[in-house]
């Protein structure tokens, strides 16, 4: 599945446990883990489908797009 | 000096004793110009069984609001009178009912015995009207509260629509008690 | 994206709970319930008692009030009963309700006040170490009770139900999208409502029971929860084992804090 | 305009609530305090206030405290047992300082003990009932008339303190019925919560002012602020910061004992030439007025330092007194709870000794003079 | 005939109850019921809390025990787990069980501990004279419900079953003989059995809302009442406004006391 | 032999309490107790008793009477809020003279205060914290192996006396891990409840003995009798009569009153030669030796009198102490409650200071220390 | 319906009360009440069916009968 | 007199550093006869967090059960060694994480950098054992308690099963511990 472009996604990482919740759940392989902390290894393949976002338990990532596009 | 007036209203759970108390405090109290409390006593067990309302009336504050000595003892029931007449002052009085009260207490003490029930029965219609016909009575006997007062303050007091046939009580218990006539 | 900022208390966080537990993700759901409805945060009040989740509250930027252990629903009560147009919240946890809180949660749910109460339920008391709750599964370990929990558990939905809440519904931290949906519904509800949402503790629970990792354990909740709409279609045997997830009860009663305004009408009008 | 009434001390503290303008009122029936509960659930809901029976007194404190952080002023009554159950929630309002009313009827205890008699025996009870250091404040009325004022008083000094009261009533008190004379006119005075001035961005829900006691905004108001029962910080967010625990442990201290001259308040009766004092409180007071009246009519001079607030403890006064009079009694239905404190704040300037009575029945005037009269010879 | 002198403590008596007060009726058909399983009077524990019907254990001849408003069945839950061999009876009214001791009712029938609870159900606070209980029927007058009472009532047994009992029953004073027997099962079952016996109180609840005399209330049991088996049998709406009597629940559930000493043997064995 | 072991606080009490005999406990978890539970959680079945975790704290403590009652040694073990909770129960246990065991491990209050810090703050709720009249008897071990024994003592003295028994442990030595050596064959006094030796027909449960202590039939041995909270007479039934109610709580007075000296136990450290002496307890305690070992290296005449029974109050010892010794410290993690006791105890006879820390940290003995030191140039 | 011989009914008067539940649900006609207590009116009317004792609230009705006569 | 010797771990929660407390505190009191204490304390929050551990060795008895003047200082993290050596007493031993503790605090003691999580991970296999090497290091570098005293203390304490791996991180942390040695 081709990502959407103008997706940015956010990781506040002073605010990351380091669950791997977003990383297990997001369906195209966008995020991995580094140093205990999520980060975003592949922006290309993000859907937007804010899956990670709406369960990250530590309001650590933010999904930014512009909607119009969606 | 002051003076102090202690009544003791006793009989048995039901027979309206707390309310004739109130009656009583709240003539002296509110339409009399005096002092007045009231108080009742709860038996070991809160059901039934004897019940007694101690009304202090007196032209200066009242302090210690139980009986101490008291002036008139008023008993609807043998247990009730047994139990209390004790406690009543030399040269107090005794009401009981003639009726249920068969031992008569001796002391020193003025005795009397009217058949309070009997009287509510037959001229008022039920014995429980027996607590105002007391009122009555003890207005008739003593003097320490008004008639006028006794009788606004049971106006005042009983459930409405049932003024009328408790100024009767009251009337009844005051022409029995007149024949009785003391001073105080 | 949500703008979460709108709603949270930022120079409070990080938040206070361990890394993957569930608790985060209800409030990341009550707070999307509570803008879809469009509430402001001057008319909402939040009200806890004492536990892991029971922090919530000071994460939450409207009126909070973190409470003792199980009373959270008296106070909760006092505050509807003088105030009715405050939209009340509940934040409890399955021991703060259902333990030592059980007299107040049965009897809220009989007056049928409008309360919204949202039970994170982890299966063990989180707060305090671990210790054995009244839903702790027969058979599991915690630490006042080594050798598997013995005690039957309480079916907290059932209970609201029968003592006569008017909404009761069940959640999970990984259906979130329903979760938020069932929050909503339950804050519109005019009168108690429940949302019993099953939340993971990977560490007090979870580590006890060697249940994995959260992410073990989210799975478990949806490989293992079938929908009320879908329940209704299954037979008991199909059942068993099976968690029911969605609406349980959404009935329509006499509210209590709005009974007493119409008495308070009737005492003004003389009647 | 006066109006005379007679009046139980149950109705007379249902009453002074509403004039101090109670608006909510939660409780658990319990003898011999149910009379207040029952009189309000008549006259609330026509002042357009809220009586709600609670399922318990747990919830009956919890809801009070809830009903009061939305602006409420707010009451409850019970009796011994139920004040037991209250007493993790009263710390609570002390430590989170929301202002309440808490009426303790007292009947004979410990346990189920004598529901229907009189005892004056949570005395101590209303200082230390809660865990953890505290301070609070606890009236004891002894009449009528005074039930009506100290209610209103109550309510005052709560919300002027940010703090629960504790009104101490026991069942002779509850359940005399006396005159009263109620003035339409006279000025009574009502005192209200302090609100914030300043906008919500600035709003410090337990800042330190000078005064020690934080306004208070009800919820709902706007100001959108977090209460705990945890030790907090002045925005009223939990700290395990020593100073901080300290700070606010000592504020909700101050704010009681810095004020003791405002909360404080005794009745010297026929103290000036008295040789013998006599310390008592609540309904026994009656019973020492009447046997000083008789004491003093047979010669004996006996005068009494009748407390009025009983926490915080009279202590300056009962110091100064002490000195002046060397022979005093303490006069209380319990086994000495005050006299220990009259103890304490003397120094070994006076001898002490306690009247006490503990077997349900009030103590009687007669008891009393009889005991000081024994004193006399020795 | 029946011998209640071996079972009674017959200098306590007259009662302390109302004329016509219902609890010496219930108290008839217990001791009845204890006689006709053949217990004996030393493994015999009754205990009760705070209330008129309460009182009742002060005139019972085995080892009785008179607690605190609400917590009757804490104690009993401490007597019968130390001392499984003896039989537990909790005597407790609506209010002493399900006011201030609905938690304990609750986790009592969760656990499913073998105690038979006899509630008292006489819709109001008997011994305190007359304030408004959660059984008090809506719009029924109370002391501190002087217009009405406006919230919703509990349904006693309901509310066991949903928490876990595993024996609940309703039974009427008028129908003396059915009660006697619906006591004696719930003492026979192993597990948390409750007798939920409507009791009037002409004095408190009768008087106030003009009920008329005992007669009259009994004859309104008598009128008002179907039995559970011929209620199966009746639709809803022919159940409108009457009383279901008799065994209502009764299902085998693992028993708490029982449970326990299986873990001591466990331990004991060193498994 | 003997056994030396590193263990906290809380082990050890659940240990003394299994070698006491414990066979019952029921609790509810709570922050800085919860270990306790949790020990006997795992060991009590194992040991043929009974360990249940109840609703909440009121239902512990009522299960705990009720197992006490059929004759089980029994046990609770609370902090702060849950010990508020068990008030009204512990009443009960006082008037119906049923022996238990209560541990309540002090943390920060008031209120929910600080749940994983320190204090000293429960003690006079430990004396005061039930409604009406009554005594009760609290202990405060002051390291891991005193906790072991005096939680033995505990339960020798509720038996003895028939009566609640509270331990008063703090955060601090719940959870210290101390070295600890427990001897096999050293003979550790158990003390079991008096039962009745006459027939079940001649039982009276409340009995007037000459020791004020009536044995205690074991629910379920033939002896059939009413236990109730109301006061009673000696059969057990409930009483109003003014002259059996004055027996009874005189009775529950006197029999813990008249045996002080076996009750109240003190440790005198470095008194005989000290001027200044320092009163102290629990936790506490440890720092003022701590403190007092260094102000004599430092030519500084410090001693100490340690209160193990904190009630009923060491009056004669500290009246003993306070006449020879003209200055005093009482060191305590409060506001200065058992400072009131001293001072009272002393009549004016010394000069009483409080060192007092209320900030969740333990007291350091250098503050003490510092202390003691500014007040020698005054 | 005629009455059982040999049957007594022992009315305790110091434990009556006179709620009446007894004379009211005697099918018979047995009982009634005087100055407040009940008293039996007509024994040769008894069945000896032992409702009045089984609903007599404070154990003041005793039917005594020869049970083999039954 | 007598020597009181003052130990403190310090990291964050799951680093076992409680566990390290005891453990060394059973090796000097069970084992090696002396008298030790050992204490937590536990953050405002119970979750995560930083977490220190106190042992106190002595010969005498201990009364003051928490650290009044810190000998030695085991820091894990940055955020531990920042908040704690100010409490170090002169001429005291800190010994810190060299890869977690970037900014080496100043003061009157001796330092020691040690790759202690790294050694955990590549000598012994997982970083978790740090807390087991530590107490290697702290065995090499000071001379509280014995080596066997401790080793004999990780047998009894550890997780059945896992008594030979642990033995080894000690070995790991005691050999590179001597790398420093000093006298006690
Ligand atoms: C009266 C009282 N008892 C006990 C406690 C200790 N305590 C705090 S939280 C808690 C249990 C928390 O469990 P739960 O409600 O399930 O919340 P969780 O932490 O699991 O979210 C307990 C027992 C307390 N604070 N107050
Ligand atoms: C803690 C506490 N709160 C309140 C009371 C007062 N009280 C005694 S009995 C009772 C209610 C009794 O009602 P119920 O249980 O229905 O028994 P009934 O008298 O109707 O048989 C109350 C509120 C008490 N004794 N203790
Ligand atoms: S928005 Fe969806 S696709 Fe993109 S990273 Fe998050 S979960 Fe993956
Ligand atoms: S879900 Fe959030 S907290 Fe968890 S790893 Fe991802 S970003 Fe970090
Ligand atoms: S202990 Fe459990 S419930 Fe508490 S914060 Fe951690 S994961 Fe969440
Ligand atoms: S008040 Fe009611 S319940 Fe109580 S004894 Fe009287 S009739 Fe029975
Ligand atoms: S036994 Fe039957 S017939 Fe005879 S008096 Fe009693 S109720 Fe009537
Ligand atoms: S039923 Fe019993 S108490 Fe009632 S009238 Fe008959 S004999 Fe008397
Ligand atoms: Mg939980
Ligand atoms: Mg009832």
């Amino acid at each position: 599945m081709a990502g959407k472009s103008n997706v940015k996604i956010h990781i506040k990482t002073e605010w990351c446990k380091g669950c791997v919740i977003c990383v297990e759940y997001c369906p195209t392989d966008v995020l991995a883990m580094r140093n205990g902390k999520a980060y975003v290894k592949d922006i290309t393949k993000c859907t937007a489908c804010e899956l990670c976002e709406i369960r990250c338990p530590d309001f650590a990532i933010t999904v930014l797009y512009d909607k119009s596009e969606k | 000096m002051s003076f102090r007036y202690e009544i003791r209203f006793s009989g048995e759970g039901g027979q309206g004793l707390v309310l004739a108390g109130k009656i009583f405090a709240e003539a002296a109290a509110i339409y009399d110009g005096l002092n007045a409390t009231q108080s009742q006593s709860y038996g070991p067990e809160a059901r039934g069984g004897s019940s007694r309302s101690e009304v202090i009336v007196s032209d200066d504050e009242i302090d210690y609001p139980k009986a101490v000595s008291i002036d008139l003892l008023l008993a609807l029931t043998q247990e009730a009178c047994d139990r209390y007449y004790a406690d009543v002052k030399e040269g107090g009085v005794v009401i009981v009912d003639a009726a249920a009260v068969q031992t008569i207490p001796e002391g020193n003490f003025k005795i009397f015995q009217v058949p309070i029930i009997e009287l509510a029965r037959q001229k008022v219609g039920k014995p429980l009207f027996a607590n105002i016909v007391a009122l009555g009575i003890i207005a008739g006997i003593v003097d320490v509260v008004t008639e006028d007062a006794l009788k606004s303050a049971i106006e005042a007091r009983v459930p409405k629509g049932t003024e009328e046939i408790n100024l009767q009580a009251f009337q009844v218990g005051l022409q029995e008690g007149k024949k009785y006539l003391t001073s105080f | 994206m949500f703008e979460y900022e709108k709603y949270i208390r930022k120079n409070k966080f990080p938040l206070v709970w361990c890394s993957g537990c569930g608790d985060g993700i209800v409030l990341k759901a009550l707070l999307r319930a509570i803008d879809s409805i469009g509430l402001e945060k001057e008319n909402v009040c939040m009200v806890s008692g004492i536990g892991c989740s029971s922090r919530l509250t000071g994460y939450v930027d409207c009126n909070t009030l973190h409470t003792t252990h199980g009373r959270a629903i008296t106070f909760a009560t006092g505050i509807k009963m003088a105030k009715p147009e405050l939209n009340v919240i509940v934040i409890t946890g399955d021991g703060d309700a259902t333990a030592i809180g059980g007299n107040h949660y049965i009897h809220a749910a009989r007056r049928n006040i409008d309360l919204t109460v949202i039970i994170f339920n982890n299966f063990i008391y989180g707060m305090t170490g671990g210790q054995v709750s009244p839903t702790t599964p027969v058979g599991m370990l915690a630490s006042t009770a080594p050798f598997g929990n013995m005690e039957n558990t309480f079916n907290i939905s059932g209970l609201a139900q029968a003592a006569g809440a008017s909404f009761v519904a069940r959640g999970t931290v990984y259906h979130t999208v329903m979760l938020e949906k069932l929050i909503k519904k339950a804050i519109l509800k005019n009168g108690f409502s429940v949302v019993e949402v099953l939340s993971p503790c990977p560490t007090a629970f979870g580590r006890r029971n060697k249940s994995g990792t959260i992410i073990d354990m989210m799975n478990e909740q949806k490989d293992n929860c079938v929908t009320s709409a879908r329940a209704e279609r299954m037979s008991e045997r199909e059942l068993e084992g099976k968690t029911v997830i969605g609406e349980l009860v959404n009935i329509d009663r006499p509210e209590c804090s709005k009974q007493y305004r119409k008495l308070i009408e009737r005492c003004r009008s003389g009647l | 305009m006066n109006v005379i009434r007679v009046m139980t001390g149950n109705e007379a503290c249902a009453e002074g609530a509403l004039a101090a303008g109670l608006s909510f009122f939660a409780g658990y029936p319990i003898t011999p305090s149910s009379e207040i509960a029952e009189e309000l659930a008549e006259l609330l809901p026509c002042a357009e206030g809220v009586f709600i029976q609670m399922e318990d007194e747990l919830a009956s404190i919890g809801a009070v405290i809830g009903a009061s952080l939305t602006g409420a002023k707010a009451m409850t009554a019970t009796s011994g047992p139920g004040f037991s159950l209250m007493q993790e929630n009263i710390g609570y309002a002390i430590m989170a300082e929301v202002p309440c009313v808490i009426v303790n009827v007292m009947r004979g205890g410990p346990s189920t003990g004598l529901p229907t008699l009189p005892s004056q025996g949570d005395v101590m009870q209303a200082r230390w009932g809660t865990h953890g250091d505290h301070q609070i404040i606890a009236l004891a009325p002894y009449s009528v008339i005074e039930i009506f004022d100290l209610t209103i008083r109550a309510f005052n000094l709560a919300e002027k303190y940010r703090t629960p009261v504790i009104l101490l009533l026991d069942e002779i008190l509850a359940h005399v019925s006396e005159k009263v004379v109620l003035s339409d006119t006279a000025v009574r005075v009502i005192i209200d919560r302090i609100i914030p001035q300043e906008a919500p961005e600035a709003y410090l829900p337990y800042r330190y002012t000078q005064n020690l006691i934080p306004p208070m905004a009800p919820f709902g108001s706007g100001y959108r602020y977090h209460v705990t029962g945890l030790a907090h910080d002045e925005t009223g967010f939990p700290t395990n910061d020593p100073v901080e625990i300290e700070k606010l442990l000592f504020r909700l201290q101050d704010k009681i004992i810095r004020n003791r001259d405002d909360i404080v308040q005794v009745e010297e009766f026929l103290l000036e030439d008295a040789e013998i004092g006599i310390i008592s409180y609540g309904s026994s007071a009656r019973s020492c007025r009447h046997a000083i009246r008789q004491l003093r009519a047979q010669g004996v001079r006996v005068g009494m330092l009748r407390l009025i607030t009983i926490w915080p403890f009279a202590n300056v006064k009962v110091e100064k007194w002490t000195k002046n009079i060397g022979k005093w009694y303490v006069v209380e239905m319990n086994m000495g709870q005050i006299a220990r404190e009259v103890e304490a704040a003397a120094h070994g300037d006076a001898t002490i000794f306690g009247i006490r009575q503990i077997n349900g029945e009030p103590i009687n005037p007669e008891f009393i003079c009889q005991k000081i009269k024994d004193g006399l010879n020795v």
